[in-house]
């Protein structure tokens, strides 16, 4: 652990609609993720998770347009890294997004985003109200997958 | 991504380089197995050992990759993935589904 | 010059007062500078003025209190780039800010900042109200020093 | 950023490896010169080669060795310093404040 001094505790980023953004935030997490002990496989599967969140609010959200802005939030607190994703969209029914391990499900070429953060991370979670927002937890200590 | 083309006898191998995610490899990757699967029965072996990051997307360029060769009545298998791609894999059930191999030797063998 | 479909045109972030996340900022700028068709020259003056301002958030305005914020927003607009940095601070009387190429001056060990920043950007200016706001601005193609 | 320090005769050449700005290498680059100031008259010689990049705490750190340098009766010069630094020093008046070389035997015999 580096002494709190240089600890980054909370970064929120908002951006214009864009993939190219991706690669600027791997840099950022993993750059938490190395304060918190993580070894470079969590670091893996953590950015994974991430990179599902932003993309699905890229794409699905806001529909790659590039008015529209995606905010980012990541947080360190009591040993939890919490990071949120929100989106401009329409929002959806999560209730209706099939289980992409389901034996008709297994071949289709998407569909396993969600599942991902779900396997990887601790806890995610849905809010849709003026877009949709994704938060998800990773407790420390603990490895993936 | 990088994808470079290699012929070993009736099969095709493919080395990649790089990543395989949305918006980064998936369309290269798509368009060098369409151009391969114009020939019939095309045998095609992806060589994963450079590929260093695969997100969602990736695995789904895969499936696609794999179907479309299996219609042409082809055969598409998969070298040197890492345990990490093989997790993604895993998870999703889909590790049963292709055929893979960790040496390149014994992978050619086995298109017969 | 990419397509306006991948390019960046908006990033805002927000983070805990941290010396840390500067390595982690310098991607951000040096892809936009990219995009907008700076030569790695004035790459490296551009991240100059942004590192200035934001050590001068972090260590004068915030004064390394880690409760409190930093905010940088980056803007492309109309081929102007556009790096704003905000503090929680007590603001400070530009007025009597030190011209460090005055004789006097010359050989003190500090004081320099605020001057690299005008000599490299194209306008910098200063507001304090409710800490203090600097914002500089770098037109297209012309090229420093 | 990484420090070696070898000496040549009289002179003491330190070797600066990477960035000297706030929080990174500054306080390095200080604790080297200190030691260094211990002995009397000392001779030395900053090479910057390898210094990729310099901020206003930068140039305040060289200015602070200098002095402290000076005020034990040594010598403080610069070698190799990059375009950049260069123009960092030429618009605060300060590139004629230092001594600088572009090759190492010349500095060393400017030391006399
Ligand atoms: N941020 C979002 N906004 C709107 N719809 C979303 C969002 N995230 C996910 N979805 C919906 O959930 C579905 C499943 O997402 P996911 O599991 O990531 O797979 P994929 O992105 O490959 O479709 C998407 O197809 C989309 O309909
Ligand atoms: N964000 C800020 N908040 C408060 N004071 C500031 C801020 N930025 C600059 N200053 C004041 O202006 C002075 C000059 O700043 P600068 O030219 O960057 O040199 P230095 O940081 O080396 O002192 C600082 O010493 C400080 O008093």
């Amino acid at each position: 652990m580096t002494t709190p001094h240089s600890d980054i505790v909370y970064v929120e980023m908002q951006f214009s609609t864009s993939l190219a953004i991706l690669d600027l935030i791997q840099p950022i997490t993993n750059r938490i993720c190395e304060q918190l002990g993580y070894d470079s496989d969590a670091q893996y599967w953590i950015w994974l998770a991430t990179q599902e969140a932003l993309n699905n609010a890229i794409e699905h959200g806001n529909k790659m347009d590039t008015n529209k802005k995606v905010q980012l939030k990541v947080t360190v607190d009591a040993g939890e890294f919490r990071i949120t994703v929100k989106d401009e969209g329409d929002g959806f029914d999560l209730s209706k997004v099939p289980d992409p391990t389901k034996p008709e499900n297994i071949l289709k070429t998407s569909g396993r985003g969600l599942f991902y953060m779900k396997s990887f991370m601790d806890q995610v979670e849905y809010t849709t109200e003026n877009g949709t927002t994704v938060t998800m937890i990773k407790r420390l200590q603990e490895q993936t997958p | 991504m990088k994808i470079n083309i290699r012929n070993e006898g009736e099969v095709t191998i493919v080395d990649l380089e790089g990543k395989i995610t949305i918006g980064e490899g998936d369309v290269l990757l798509r368009e060098a197995i369409h151009e391969l699967t114009s020939q019939s029965d095309p045998k095609i072996l992806l060589n994963m050992a450079r590929v260093a990051y695969m997100d969602s997307s990736g695995v789904g360029e895969l499936l696609a990759c794999f179907q479309a060769v299996n219609e042409q009545g082809g055969t598409l298998k998969l070298l040197n993935i890492s345990t990490k791609i093989k997790d993604l894999l895993q998870i999703t059930q889909l590790l049963s589904v292709f055929e893979y191999f960790n040496d390149e030797s014994n992978a050619l063998a086995s298109f017969g």
